[in-house]
């Protein structure tokens, strides 16, 4: 980046978080300002529940499937950690046999992680 | 780079510290595995830093730091599948109530 | 680069891919899952061909790859093939993939059909490793893994709580060699730097003598938990608890055999060694006249198999042990095949008949031709009439116990040919009882087994009669020969034919076997009145000699008492000397009051205040919590941390 | 000429003119550097809020000619400034927090949402060379800042304290995980032909054959396309904020700003989503076959994708729960592993 | 360390300095967020607080690669996993009187502060044999083509590591079906 230098490269990444920043802030900031501010009822301040009181604790317990989603993202996702640099040298990469066997490999292997979590139906909703 | 590696061993030995100490005392399981990943991270900053300064070229303390974050997402996978199991079985996550070691 | 060494490793894998295959998707395959083991198996064997021709070329092939740094210290692994892993090769690809092939008739409605077969093919892969491991690491590997499936495979029933017990029997008992092995395992690797075969015995005369006696020994260990000899034999016949075809492949054909090729592998550690020849052919020899008598009075036609395979492993360890370093592995090998071959028509029997008990059964001649010659063909190879298979192996076996230098050789060979002679007769006896004269029971229709379970008993028929010729004299004891290369270290002697021995061991067969007809066919002699007539040796032998009870009643009870000894001598000694030591003291009146109460209660309470104490410091240690564990771990960390730049500094400074 | 080469020749034409009056060159590049960031930033920011007003606008009147309505027509012409008295009425509405909310996450979440969307434009390639920042990693930096969104998700579930908001706000991050992985894969093979995860060299591959002109191009398109619909949550893949179920979703309990800034976000992600899609498959400010590259053509494709999403929404049916989770999984990553097969096999045969 | 502030640093060698003590210290509070707030759903906030420092770091020591996957991994996948761990066991951990930490605090905090004290006093007096850097910086294809040469071994060890956790993870947590 020439007439930035080696730091100015990321401080762009800087620039436009506080950009964002500002945006949100801003945003507050300016209805702040600017919306009427009656004073509060209790009734008003109530959760939004179809104008039922609400029964029991909001924070309620889930099922874990959700969580054995999750768990199958994160393994996915870091797989594609690997995907990745490996994706950006295939093309230049000299033996490109062996690129293609690795990463075969590779992915077979999580593909049987794939089969097993669908095989114990794990990807189903109920 | 104008920050001398110090500096960021420091930063990092502090963050691990910072984790340590919430691996060994907090009594909240999920509480515990969130400590041991900010150990991790201290130790990917390390790792990092490592590479930048000692062989910037061949970064390998990146690679390093690349597996280490493959295997810290497996392990807290299967360490929170570990914390669900047993609080199914006995409806408490609090690490000092967990003693089945002992038996 | 499609060179064949590098698809040694091939041969074990398969089998392991089909085993990963069927324990993930095994279920949906249903019935098909067979298809998947026996393709491996198949494969298996194809692929050894070549390497099996390479050997009948006296070629070995070789090859290995590091598998640790140790220090800088290269691990290798490696497999290899030469004529004695050739020979292993063999039976066990071709045997077992018959015996796949027969399971699908056997096995066939089972509920848990492709679990089978996915053991079947880890047990392939495991006893692959032991068959190519090129040293004594891969081995073990394998031989714990073999025992596993043996463990699976026989309590594969585990609904019936007999299979489940004698799952658990076969696994204690081969713990029990195990530790030997791996005793003896440590011992070399630490006497040799390596555990490789081939390095092993190029190092090996520098440890001639007596040294030698205890790895030697402990190495046994293993063979006699696995090939069930004398004191650890007792799993084996209740391993029949499992499948038939598993009894045929694993009880009998190739897992048990283990024992044998595993000190054949090693025979250089046993060679010259007298004191450990003399353990391991002893051993044998009793195993296998104790087994024979037994196997006499059983009417379970797969209990008398059971003793009969015994009595067999006894005679090849019996060989090794006399020196015969060729006479084992030959009969290792043709034992393979007629005893598969038994076991499997026992089972085709059982499948037709839906009984075990031979005297149910009777003139299944007419209504099973195929299962009938079959198992003829493995009683004449079996029994040792020449010329079939048997008798060349077992006549070796004498000859080499006869002109053996173990002392006591000749007790050894006297009692060889007369458990030669059992053999010959309870092999006819239940060859009589199940398939000639009329049917005893009217009950049971027998009905003639499937293709798939006649076409490999045929084929074993036809190995089973003349897989012995190539050791013949006939063929200019090509095979020893063949063999002769995996033992380097050995000369080569002549073989002779000593046509008295020969002789003996024809005439002792023919009479077996003719006692036999003339109880069991003709009637001249009543076997009842046999019996009657020695009635506590005819008891003893039907109570298989009381071993179960034997070993309940020393080691099981034992352990039992021992506790119930050990709370009594607190109650009652512990208390006792301590009231004891009171009255005394309180006799000796009041001088020694003060004495009492400071000096003798005071080292008392001290020992026991120590002892409170110091045991409710270390009950501290465990509480089961993470977290404390966690915190000791890093007090360790901090100290070791903090000791070590301490110490740079020291130097430094 | 280039934007970087512009900013290069300011900056150095900055610095020789302080070093002439005696100022450090150093520190006057810097602040001319910095100058053109913060120009830039702002052209960005005024870009997503005018783009996010269209379209809304654009939303309501394609929606209604959709269902033969015509949409708001009242205020401005063709009710164009629908949008700015939207704003306007969002601005100037009463704030309410209701009282069991968990205060500091539930007031951080919409900025939170909102950071992330704006930090994407700093990859959107308006023409060559014109790109604020092309990062090296430009794909895989937009895909991670992407992945933060989850967070605020959560925070905004969560920090409501109101059940809606929580089922909302977890069956969204289900959705958005979920689709997350097909929608990186569906990339990966482009990474593999334009061996560079820049936005700028992705394109240039394309100067004259678009990615979409092949068979693996048109499976990774669709893919893509799906996967990106999925995680903006628009239909088919609105079940959480199905409002016949769960009222609004995860933003249940926001109103005025804090609700305005969730809206832009969706409506900004709606055009990354469009832009990747343009810029990998479409080849961003290219005409096929060397005819020519414009921004215009660029803005365009980004408008007619995000035409495209707007006409699923209004054609499609909402999905099932089940059928969202069994299409992600079973369908799109699976067939996403065979291509990535099927252009390596076809790259080695090739190569 | 002095050195540091002798010689004339260049604007953009302040923006790092600052930038860098800013980061640090934003990373810093949120290590201890994570290690001390009661309620756990605020500690994962600050985990993916730390993480996003993590990666700011990252790219200050241009290992840009890592830096987005790290945001990619830990604030996408992991905090979003350890979100729906807490939302799953919100009854266990949720509760005012819920004492936060466990007996050890003492002892614990001393060990720890052994060692930091330890280790602080160690890393700026130990000389790190440092290079400067010539020539190109390791890039994410770098990387690439480390995994297909040196690390071709550990790249496929993890893919069965990875499969292992999934297997492993979904054997725990499923729930059997009655």
């Amino acid at each position: 980046m020439p007439g930035f230098g080696e730091a100015g490269y990321y401080s762009y990444i800087g620039i436009f978080i506080l950009f964002g920043l500002l945006m949100g802030f801003g945003a507050y900031i300016t209805s702040w300002i600017l919306r009427p501010k009656p004073t509060q009822s209790d009734l008003k301040l109530e959760p939004y529940e179809c104008g039922e009181q609400t029964q029991g604790p909001t924070w309620i317990q889930f099922n874990a499937r959700y969580y054995v989603w999750a768990l199958i993202f994160v393994i996915f996702d870091v797989e594609t950690l690997f995907v990745l640099p490996w994706a950006l040298v295939y093309k230049t990469f000299p033996d490109i046999g062996l690129a293609f066997t690795e990463m075969a490999i590779f992915l077979l292997i999580l593909v049987v992680g794939l089969l097993y979590a669908w095989k114990k139906d794990v990807l189903k909703w109920t | 780079m104008i920050v001398p590696l110090a500096h960021f061993l420091i930063l990092s030995l502090i963050i691990f510290c910072i984790g340590l100490y919430g691996a060994l005392t907090r009594r909240n399981a999920v509480g515990i595995l969130m400590s041991v990943e900010l150990m991790l991270n201290a130790a990917n900053i390390n790792l990092v830093a490592f590479s930048r300064f000692v062989s910037p070229q061949s970064g390998t303390g990146q690679i390093f730091a690349v597996f280490v974050m493959a295997l810290a997402a497996a392990s807290v996978a299967v360490g929170l599948a570990i914390v669900i199991c047993i609080y199914r079985n006995h409806r408490t996550i609090a690490a000092d109530k967990i003693d089945l070691m002992k038996w | 680069m499609l060179n064949y060494t590098n698809l040694i490793p091939l041969i074990p894998l398969i089998p392991l891919a089909s085993f990963v295959i069927l324990i993930l998707f095994g279920s949906r395959m249903k019935e098909k899952a067979a298809y998947v083991s026996i393709g491996a198996a198949l494969a298996a064997f194809a692929l050894s061909v070549p390497g099996i021709m390479m050997t009948l070329k006296h070629q070995s092939v070789h090859m290995e790859w590091i598998w640790l740094y140790l220090g800088d210290r290269p691990i290798k692994m490696g497999f290899m093939i030469d004529s004695l892993t050739a020979m292993m090769l063999f039976v066990v690809t071709f045997i077992g993939s018959l015996i796949h092939i027969y399971s699908v008739g056997y096995m066939h409605g089972d509920k848990r059909f492709s679990r089978y077969f996915a053991y079947l093919s880890l047990f392939f892969f495991s006893m692959l490793l032991i068959v190519l491991g090129d040293n004594l690491i891969m081995v073990f590997i394998g031989w714990e893994m073999v025992g596993l499936c043996s463990y699976l495979l026989i309590s594969f029933w585990f609904e019936r709580m007999s299979a489940a017990r004698a799952g658990m029997k076969a696994f204690l008992a081969n713990r029990v060699g195990d530790v030997g092995f791996l005793l003896a395992i440590l011992s070399f690797f630490w006497m040799f730097g390596t555990v490789n075969f081939e390095q092993m015995a190029e190092k090996i005369h520098q440890y001639q003598g007596t040294m030698l006696v205890i790895p030697a020994v402990l190495l046994f260990c293993g063979a006699v938990g696995k090939s069930a000899q004398f004191p650890l034999h007792v799993w084996l016949p209740d391993a029949m608890e499992g499948p038939t075809p598993v009894s045929a492949l694993i009880h009998a054909a190739t897992m048990v055999a283990a024992g044998v090729y595993m000190v054949a592998r090693s025979f250089f550690v046993f060679h010259g060694n007298i004191e450990a020849m003399q353990v391991v052919s002893y051993i044998g020899c009793f195993t296998a006249f104790m087994a024979a008598t037994i196997a006499l009075t059983q009417t379970d036609i797969k209990k008398v198999l059971a003793y009969s395979t015994l009595s067999q492993l006894g005679y090849m360890v019996m060989a090794l042990g006399v020196g015969g370093y060729i006479a084992g592995p030959f009969h290792l090998m043709t034992h393979a095949f007629f005893k598969a071959l038994l076991f499997l028509g026992a089972g085709s029997v059982i499948h037709g008949t839906g009984t075990q008990d031979i005297r149910q059964m009777g003139g299944l001649m007419k209504k099973m031709p195929i299962t009938a010659w079959t198992f003829l063909a493995a009683f004449v190879a079996i029994a040792g009439l020449p010329p079939f298979a048997g008798f060349w192996s077992k006549d070796e076996i004498l000859l080499s116990t006869f002109n053996s230098p173990v002392p006591g050789h000749l007790f050894l060979f006297a009692v060889g040919l007369f458990t030669e002679a059992l053999t010959a007769f309870y092999m006819a006896r239940v060859f009589f009882l199940t398939f000639l004269g009329d049917a005893r029971d009217k009950e049971i229709h027998a009905h003639e087994s499937p293709l798939v379970m006649t076409v490999p008993l045929a084929i074993l028929a036809f190995f089973a009669l003349f897989i012995g010729l190539p050791g013949s004299p006939m063929a200019g004891h090509w095979f020893q020969h063949w063999l002769q290369q995996s033992f380097p270290y050995m000369h080569a002697h002549e073989i002779h034919l000593n046509f008295g021995v020969m002789g003996a061991s024809i005439f002792l067969a023919l009479s077996g076997i003719g006692l036999a007809y003339l109880m069991y066919i003709k009637g001249t002699i009543s076997p009842d009145k046999v019996a009657q007539s020695i009635r506590p040796l005819y008891i003893y032998s039907l109570n298989k000699w009381y071993w179960d009870e034997i070993y309940g009643m020393f080691l099981i009870k034992p352990f039992l008492w021992s506790t119930n000894a050990l709370y009594a001598f607190d109650v009652w000694i512990v208390d006792g000397v301590v009231n004891g030591a009171a009255m005394v003291a309180r006799g000796l009146g009041f001088l020694q009051f003060i004495f009492d109460k400071y000096i003798v209660d005071g080292i008392v309470n001290l020992f026991g205040w120590v002892t409170q104490k110091s045991s409710r410091i270390v009950r501290l240690v465990q509480t089961g919590i993470i977290q404390n564990y966690i915190l000791l771990l890093v007090v360790g960390l901090a100290l070791i941390v903090w000791f070590k730049i301490l110490e740079n500094m020291h130097a430094v400074l | 000429m280039s934007l970087l080469e512009l900013t290069d020749k300011l900056i150095q034409w900055v610095s020789e003119m302080a070093r002439t009056q005696g100022y450090s060159p150093e520190w006057a590049g810097f602040f001319t550097a910095i100058a053109i960031m913060l120009a830039v930033g702002g052209f960005v920011l005024g870009f997503i809020s005018v783009v996010a007003m269209l379209l809304i606008w654009m939303e309501r009147k394609v929606s209604g000619h959709m269902q033969s309505r015509i949409g708001p027509n009242r205020v401005g012409p063709f009710g164009l400034f629908q949008s700015i008295a939207d704003a306007v009425k969002l601005l100037l509405k009463e704030d309410i927090a209701p009282k069991m909310v968990d205060k500091p996450v539930w007031w951080l979440a919409p900025i939170i949402i909102v950071v992330p969307a704006v930090l994407s434009f700093l990859c959107f390639p308006f023409h060559k060379g014109w790109i604020p920042l092309d990062l090296n990693l430009g794909l895989l930096f937009i895909m991670a800042i992407g992945s933060v969104s989850v967070i605020a998700i959560f925070m905004a579930g969560y920090g409501s304290n109101n059940k809606y908001s929580l089922i909302g706000g977890m069956r969204t991050v289900a959705q958005i995980i979920s689709y997350e992985v097909p929608a990186i894969l569906a990339i990966v093979p482009v990474v593999m032909l334009a061996g560079s995860l820049s936005f700028g060299q992705i394109i240039e591959a394309q100067s004259f054959r678009w990615n979409l002109f092949s068979l693996w191009g048109i499976v990774s398109f669709i893919i893509y396309v799906i996967s990106g619909t999925a995680e903006i949550n628009r239909t088919p893949f609105d079940i959480p904020e199905a409002e016949s179920e769960l009222v609004a979703g995860y933003h249940t309990e926001y109103s005025g700003m804090k609700f305005a800034l969730f809206f832009v976000a969706e409506y900004t992600n709606m055009v990354i989503v469009s832009m990747i899609a343009s810029a990998v498959f479409l080849g961003g400010y290219y005409l096929p076959f060397g005819l020519g590259a414009s921004p215009v053509w660029m803005l365009l494709k980004v408008f007619a994708m995000i035409f495209l999403l707007m006409w699923f929404r209004w054609t499609f049916p909402r999905l099932r729960v089940d059928q969202m989770m069994i299409f992600g999984w079973k369908v799109l990553l699976p067939i996403s592993f065979a291509n990535i097969a099927w252009v390596g096999i076809w790259m080695a045969l090739k190569l | 360390m002095t050195e540091l502030f002798n010689t004339a640093l260049t604007p953009w060698e302040w923006t790092q300095l600052i930038s860098f003590y800013g980061i640090a210290a934003l990373m810093i509070v949120a290590a201890l967020m994570v290690v001390t707030l009661r309620n756990i759903f605020h500690s994962a906030l600050g985990l993916a607080a730390v993480a996003l420092g993590a990666a700011a770091i990252y790219l200050m020591l241009d290992a840009e690669f890592l830096a987005f996957v790290q945001i990619l991994v830990y604030v996408g996948a992991v905090v979003t996993l350890i979100a729906f761990m807490v939302m799953l066991t919100q009854r266990a951990s949720h509760g005012k009187l819920v004492r936060q930490s466990n007996d050890q605090k003492t002892i614990s905090f001393i060990v720890v502060l052994s060692l930091f004290a330890l280790l602080i006093w160690k890393i700026p007096t130990t000389v790190w044999n440092t290079t400067v850097s010539t020539g190109n910086l390791a890039d994410a294809k770098t990387l690439g083509t480390a995994f297909l040469k040196e690390y071709i071994m550990p790249f496929e060890v993890i893919s069965i590591v990875l499969l292992v956790a999934l297997i492993g993870a979904i054997v725990l947590a499923r729930r059997e079906p009655k």
